[in-house]
């Protein structure tokens, strides 16, 4: 027996539903912040494009466990499988801007551009990279997760 | 164009996700694998008439110098693989159209082939050893799927031996790898070459040349470590195994010739003897296996083994006309071979079996199939004067000019044995009539679906008439072996290349 | 610590060549994975070892201070694990259906495809 | 001269087209070519005659010396004339033979080809390019043979021919690329000047053993003659064409050609004595057995094939005219007869000896026609076999060595060849008629014109045997001999020994036609006890070859991963330690980090749970061992200055296991246990792989070190990656490459497992 169907069988039992759902989307939102925040901390300490789609994807796993599969697909709004297509897009998009300067695939493009008085931020292909490898993960994770889900 | 030498990766990486994005919409997808691989083959085109006049591109990704980002590096031997990656990539793409079930069309066959090719360019162009091992792995990651994609009892049974054999290689190449990590503190692989020249510890780097030998060697279906391919290649539909038949080994021997012409050449005496060893019994070996078997493409994929035995021969005795010879003999296989996968595919498709004993009298209901059989398999038999006739001229060639008879004198006579199964093929599908036992089911000769027939046929004919070129016009293509070749026997022109120093 | 986690590496590495040589599909994929966490230990190790000192650069200062952890292992083996991850889910699931379709119990029973 | 090779390919090419518009007349277009090329041969007579030599060159791969080349000289000459003229009338006789068949279209396709070939091969300078077309005659054969490939013996005796042709090409290759390697050129033209260098060469012997090999292959000799007898499968034109007058021909052409470089030495003239002899006086005795025309005809072939090595081992400077003329005499009768035979076949539906007789009465032209072929066959005057058969004899009476034995084989091969002579005739036209193998009707005109022609042409050059030698034949033999005045050949020499033994040869030849079916019975009954020859050795060898490579397949293809795997490991460990140890073993390191007791419980943890995966019964905890390994390296890293890779690696873990939950319960379980041996021959592989890769990993860091690359990163890393983690600028900067493989592999796994888990076969949907 495996989890999914545990699921599916726990789900008439509304007791368990209930808590799990309204955790679900409580967590849910957070979740997904704190999984875009280690994407854009991941230049300067641990964390990064990886950790971070996994982390999202943890956060469409619980929703799937607390409800199923047609809603979690409603909240994703997008075919996972076409996210990852657009994320390796972003990717391999992120890679051609240097030849815009004449340079070899992959350089790195940086500007900086200032917010408000003092507070600048530094933005660069490299980020744009990390947000593809960000969308693959996610897509990939959920390509398994929803199909996973979806056989049991 | 400066960005040149990435444009094998990328144009079918960018083709994939377009294909992947539009997975729904089959007519566009099918587009857009259409024009990504016609966009390839002519980006290879270019690669190859850029690299015969520059003799080396090099990119450096994210233009980091050589030693610390990752080089592109296309030297001519690279850029005729990726010209044949692609050739066979268009090929089958082409008759992908034809070929492919829509089942397989929607769960993804585009993208998965076009990464698979984006796998084997990257391979031939990676200069760095990691990049190697990625690009293997993205390589396998595509063709594992695309083994078991449909999920017929044979696939799933063959893939389970593929996956498993193919990740133990991997597992052996990462060790070597990071072992040598650790040795000379760089991943580059002109730098590595430079730093092996001179290592100390040379029991270590030769030992570690044998865990290389393995995990390329299971890649390249060498003897002993082939037995993952004649158990997988068989099941997967046509157009798959054709382009594996094609490419997928070929990258094995690809990485261990660039493994033992520019990083092993310290103990030449030893490590490039086992390889003739090795060649010997793979030839042996496969062709043995070819003659006994009763399946279309069974027979056929005992071939790769002992093909590759002959490519890995030229290594072995690592003089400038072997290597031209084990460069001419590549190029000559894929194109022969991705061919006679085709061929099998149209029978199978007209008789809806492969098994020879139940096959028969295509001459006369399929004249023109017979034709296109013949070419590929007569010159598979180096029959002069195709192109495989050449291929082993010139290996034997070599091996008698370096005084080792025994190699020559058993390259001849697996010449003799392929000569056997190929006709046995012949007689028995072609000449032969449909057994009395199996009338019912066989004899009858089904049509190709309505309107594909040319995208079945034109792959075949146009591969046809590259065997056909170069069996008659040899010269031009010798001419480019024989540049690889000495490129190849010359590693300080390939580190000055990447690095940009003497030594 | 170099010959300890040669040890473990060793351990490592024995244990998965023995489950992969095993009959049932669980043990050979738990023998893969073991396989794939010893290649990356092995990597991470004889790239030399640093005790703490991870390879980030503190706030203030240009480039680190002091001797760090060497970061290429680390990037080498952060993608290896990675794509071993991506095949491993993919040979599971293989396995599956293999053993769904195939209906046999053991690896040897998945014998048709050959000679 | 090449363009001449090349026309006639393309008249290959267009001949299914042709055959189509214009079948009735299809013979004689296909004829126009040849002729017209006979034609142009013939007008070179005169130069050649007079020692000059034509020569054609293109390049093909001019850096191994090959060469497109072709040249021409009075043994050329005398070649491609006879494969232009016999293959003219040859093509006239098929188009009637062969009316009947759907597909004498591409028959018309191969024999051109086959005649493009043959006209390469002869006239090839380069020796490549000569093996070139050598195959390619091989391979025409192949085909021609198996032409009516609906029977199961058309087919397999086509590969036998095949098979046997195509070794023997192999070893041909083998000693022509020795003779290129020892003389520095591939030219024939060159080489006829490099006799001695090849002759004193360390190479010698094999080069000749090889090149032999081919020549016999090729020309039906012995050990390798049993294949002509059975491509008598082939259509009657091709029998007369391939397998008597001009592809077995190609060997002694060889022969001919390389005696200048490769002859003059006792290995050269004995083995071409030994084989030539055997051949035909072995097959002369089997021909006269046989009771199907075109089988006694292909041994008599044999036989005579036999005669011409013979000739041309013998150390006698007349033995090359005497090849030559017996050669042009075979040519000419042989292929008459087999046209008639083709003829008797077509209106009788028989070729049996047995069953034919009285057929003179039906078909006097033919019977007639037959007679002259059969004369010149038994050597009687003046028929241009008589020519070539006095020759034979004086050579043999003048021989050096062996004398006796050679004289006895000769008187023997010619007295049988005059009793296959009568049996061919008298048999079928004389005698009682059989009411039931007559023929039909009367015989067409176009099948009748062709061994008239050359049945003509045999008895014409024997009576004008003067401007024949002078203008063919000696110009043929100078050039073999260059230098030698041959004395000019004539029909009538006066009382001598040779005339002699010639009426000998014809008496008893017909003496032992009368006791010809006593013979029969003789061999027949010694045959049957005895049951052994070369043929029973080719099959036994190609059945062995399957026997030996099934079982050797069985063994190493068994199916069984688990014998795959140890293959691999055991060779693995073996290649490596086994490199290792011989190369001087390995340096252990001599700087170490320090241990700290927390590391210690950690590795003690590690290993604990590997032992535990490996020994439990139970999968999930199987799995949670598996874990434990997992987390624990995570810990390892994080303790050792990678804290990203100790984050992926903690959260990878935790999918894998994760997954294998979810997965796990729809793998079989532990069903089955190893027997304990194997488990036991398991573990040792295992230890020994485990205990190379700690020596290798200790091997690995006991050298100095090389922090470049790190210490580039770290100076790099924020002013010019922007980024202060290392780690990630290197993952998506540094080394971005890599990380796009690396998420192409990522994303390719989550649609593979959802196109492995929804993709059904048809047949097999889920419900």
């Amino acid at each position: 027996m495996g989890p999914f169907e545990t699921v599916a069988k726990g789900k008439k039992k509304a007791m368990r539903s209930i808590i799990l759902s309204t955790a679900a989307r409580f967590l849910m939102p957070m979740i997904l912040l704190f999984s875009a925040f280690l994407l854009l901390r991941g230049h300067n300490l641990p964390g990064g494009g990886f950790v971070g789609g996994l982390i999202a994807a943890a956060a469409f796993g619980l929703y799937l466990l607390a409800f199923d599969v047609q809603e979690t697909r409603r909240l994703l709004r997008i075919d996972p499988r076409t996210l990852v297509g657009l994320g390796l897009l972003v990717v391999l998009g992120s890679g051609l801007t240097g030849w815009f300067k004449g340079k070899p695939f992959l350089t790195a493009l940086w500007g900086r551009y200032r917010l408000t008085g003092f507070l600048h931020i530094e933005i660069g292909t490299p980020l744009i990279f990390d947000a593809g490898i960000y969308l693959v993960v996610l897509g990939s994770a959920m390509t398994m997760l929803l199909a996973l889900a979806e056989e049991d | 164009m400066i960005s040149l030498p990435a444009l094998p990766i990328l144009i079918p990486f960018g083709t994939a996700s377009l294909c992947l994005i539009s997975l729904k919409r089959p007519r566009l997808q099918r587009l857009a694998a259409v024009l990504g691989a016609v966009a390839h083959l002519i980006c290879a085109l270019a690669l190859l008439t850029a690299t015969c006049r520059q003799g080396y591109l090099v990119l450096q990704a994210g233009d980091w110098p050589a030693p610390f980002g990752i080089s592109l590096v296309a030297d001519l031997f690279s850029s005729l693989m990726i010209t044949l990656a692609a050739i066979t990539g268009t090929a089958i793409t082409f008759y992908a159209l034809a070929g492919i079930d829509s089942g397989r069309e929607s769960f993804g066959f585009y993208p998965f082939l076009h990464l698979l090719l984006m796998g084997v360019c990257g391979c031939f162009l990676a200069g760095d050893l990691f990049n190697l091992y990625v690009w293997f792995e993205v390589m396998l990651m595509a063709s594992f799927i695309l083994l078991a994609l449909g999920g017929e009892r044979g696939q799933l049974e063959g893939g389970v031996k593929y996956v498993i054999l193919n990740l133990v290689a991997s597992a052996f190449f990462l060790t070597a790898l990071g072992i040598l990590y650790g040795l000379v503190g760089t991943l580059n692989m002109a730098d590595i070459a430079r730093h092996l020249q001179t290592a100390e510890q040379s029991g270590l780097v030769s030992a570690l040349a044998m865990l290389f030998l393995v995990a390329f060697g299971i890649k390249a279906a060498l003897f002993p470590l082939f037995s993952w391919l004649p158990a997988s290649y068989h099941t997967p539909p046509v157009a798959v195994s054709a382009v594996f038949a094609g490419l997928l080994t070929k990258v094995g021997v690809y990485a261990l010739v660039r493994a033992f012409t520019l990083l092993f050449i310290r103990d030449i005496s030893f490590t490039h003897e086992l390889i003739l060893v090795l060649a010997a019994m793979t030839m042996l070996t496969g062709v043995l296996g070819a003659v006994c078997q009763d399946g279309f493409r069974r027979i056929l994929s005992f071939h790769i083994i002992s093909q590759v035995g002959y490519m890995i021969m030229g290594l072995g005795i690592f003089t400038p006309l072997a290597l031209a010879g084990t460069v001419f003999y590549i190029v000559h296989h894929i194109i022969v071979k991705t061919n006679l996968f085709l061929v099998s595919g149209v029978a199978h498709k007209l008789r809806s079996t492969e098994d020879l004993n139940r096959l028969g009298g295509f001459l006369s209901t399929a004249p023109f199939l017979s034709i296109l059989f013949l070419i590929p398999a007569l010159s598979l038999a180096g029959l002069p004067p195709l192109s495989g006739f050449w291929a082993k001229f010139f290996l034997i060639w070599a091996s008698f000019e370096e005084k080792r008879y025994l190699i020559g004198a058993l390259g001849l006579l697996v010449g003799a044995l392929t000569l056997i199964s190929m006709t046995k093929i012949w007689l028995k599908a072609f000449w032969g009539t449909v057994p009395a036992a199996h009338p019912e089911r066989h004899a009858h000769q089904k049509k190709l679906p309505p309107g594909k027939t040319a995208l079945f046929y034109l792959p075949m004919i146009s591969l046809a008439l590259l065997t056909l070129t170069i069996g008659l016009w040899p010269g031009l293509l010798f001419e480019l072996a024989q540049q690889a070749a000495s490129q190849l026997l010359d590693p300080n022109r390939y580190i000055q290349a990447v690095l940009g120093v003497t030594l | 610590m170099e010959i300890l986690m040669a040890l473990v590496v060793g351990g490592l590495y024995g244990t998965g060549v023995y489950l992969l040589l095993r009959p049932t599909p669980v043990k050979v994929i738990i023998g893969l994975a073991i396989l794939t966490n010893a290649v990356n230990l092995l990597i991470f190790t004889a790239a030399r070892l640093t005790r703490g000192h991870p390879p980030i650069v503190e706030e203030t200062l240009g480039r680190p201070s002091y001797p760090i952890a060497d970061p290429v292992p680390q990037a080498l083996v952060l993608t290896a694990i990675v794509i071993a991850f991506g095949v491993l889910a993919f040979t599971l699931v293989l396995f599956r259906r293999a053993a769904e379709t195939t209906e046999a119990d053991n690896l040897d029973e998945m014998r048709t495809t050959d000679t | 001269m090449g363009y001449a090779i090349c026309s006639v390919f393309l008249l290959a090419l267009l001949a299914p087209g042709l055959t189509r518009i214009a079948k009735p007349v299809s013979g004689w277009l296909m004829a126009a070519l040849p002729l017209t090329l006979c034609v142009y041969f013939l007008s070179m007579l005169d130069a050649t005659a007079g020692g000059l030599t034509l020569q054609v060159t293109w390049p093909w791969l001019p850096d191994l010396g090959i060469r497109l080349s072709f040249f021409l000289d009075g043994l050329s000459l005398l070649f491609a004339v006879l494969v232009c003229g016999v293959g003219a009338v040859i093509m006239i006789y098929s188009a009637d033979y062969l009316a009947d068949h759907k597909c004498l279209g591409s028959f018309f396709l191969f024999l051109n080809l086959f005649m493009a070939s043959m006209l390469g091969l002869v006239l090839a300078d380069n020796l490549i390019t000569l093996f070139v077309f050598w195959e390619l005659t091989s391979l025409t054969s192949f085909f021609l043979i198996g032409f009516d490939h609906d029977r199961d013996k058309a087919r397999s005796s086509a590969l036998q021919a095949l098979l046997v042709t195509g070794v023997g090409g192999l070893a041909l290759l083998a000693g022509l690329i020795l003779v290129g390697e020892a003389a520095g050129t591939l030219e024939l033209s060159e080489l006829l000047q490099s006799g001695d260098l090849i002759r004193q060469h360390a190479w010698y012997v094999p080069i000749v053993l090889l090149v032999a090999t081919g020549a016999f292959a090729k020309s039906a000799q012995f050990p390798f003659h049993f294949w002509l007898p059975n491509a008598m499968e082939a259509p009657t034109p091709v029998s007369a064409y391939l397998h008597s007058a001009t592809m077995v021909k190609a060997g002694i052409y060889l022969l001919l050609r390389l005696s200048p470089i490769l002859g003059q030495t006792a290995l050269w003239h004995g083995m071409l004595e030994t084989v030539g002899g055997v051949t035909m006086l072995g097959s002369i005795l089997m021909a006269i057995r046989q009771t199907d025309m075109k089988r006694l005809l292909a041994y008599t072939t044999i036989s005579s094939l036999g005669t011409m090595v013979f000739l041309i081992g013998l150390d006698i400077p007349l033995s090359i005219a005497a090849a030559i003329s017996y050669m042009l005499a075979h040519v000419l009768y042989k292929a008459s007869l087999f046209l008639i035979t083709g003829i008797i076949d077509h209106a009788t539906g028989s070729r049996d000896l047995s069953a034919l007789g009285g057929l003179f009465g039906k078909m006097p032209v033919i019977g007639l026609v037959a007679i002259l072929a059969a004369l010149s066959m038994a050597g009687a005057a003046p028929f241009l076999g008589f020519v070539g058969k006095e020759l034979f004899y004086e050579v043999v009476l003048m021989a050096p060595r062996a004398a006796p034995l050679s004289i006895l084989a000769a008187l023997l091969t010619s007295i049988f060849m005059v009793t296959s002579a009568a049996l061919l005739t008298v048999r079928p036209f004389f005698g009682p008629a059989r009411s039931d193998r007559l023929p039909h009707g009367p015989v067409a005109t176009n099948l009748w014109l062709g061994p008239l022609l050359l049945a003509g042409a045999g008895t014409l050059a024997g009576v004008f045997i003067g401007i024949i030698d002078k203008s063919l034949l000696a110009p043929a033999v100078s050039a073999v001999q260059p230098g030698h005045s041959v004395k000019p050949l004539a029909l009538w020499h006066g009382f001598t020994p040779v005339l002699a033994f010639s009426i000998l040869t014809l008496a008893s030849g017909i003496a032992v036609y009368f006791r010809c079916d006593w013979y029969r019975a003789w061999t027949e009954n010694w045959s049957r006890r005895h049951h052994y020859g070369a043929e029973t050795c080719y099959e036994r060898l190609y059945s062995g070859l399957f026997t030996i490579a099934s079982r050797l397949t069985l063994i190493i293809q068994n199916g069984r991963l688990r014998n795959y795997l140890l293959t691999v490991f055991i060779s693995a460990t073996v290649l490596v330690s086994s490199t290792l140890l011989w190369n001087g073993g390995i340096r252990f390191p001599t700087v170490w980090t320090s241990v700290n007791f927390g590391d210690l419980i950690l590795a003690g943890i590690i290993l604990a749970a590997a032992y535990v995966t490996s020994r439990v019964g139970h999968r999930l905890v199987a799995i949670v061992a598996m874990g434990v390994i997992g987390y624990g390296i995570a810990l390892i890293f994080a303790q050792l200055g990678a804290p990203d890779l100790a984050m992926t690696q903690f959260s990878i873990e935790t999918m894998t296991v994760l997954l294998f939950i979810l997965i796990f319960h729809r793998l079989p379980l532990f069903s089955r246990l190893a027997p304990r041996r194997a488990m036991r021959f398991d573990a040792v592989v295992a230890t020994a792989a485990g205990l190379l890769m700690t020596a290798l990993t200790l091997a690995a860091v006991s050298g100095p070190t090389d922090k470049r690359l790190a210490d580039f990163f770290a100076k790099q890393s924020v002013p010019a990656a922007h980024g202060r983690n290392i780690v990630n600028t290197i993952l998506v900067d540094f080394r971005a490459l890599d990380t796009l493989g690396e998420i192409a592999v990522l994303g390719m796994a989550g649609v593979g497992v959802w196109a492995l888990l929804k993709l059904w076969p048809k047949e097999r949907r889920k419900p």
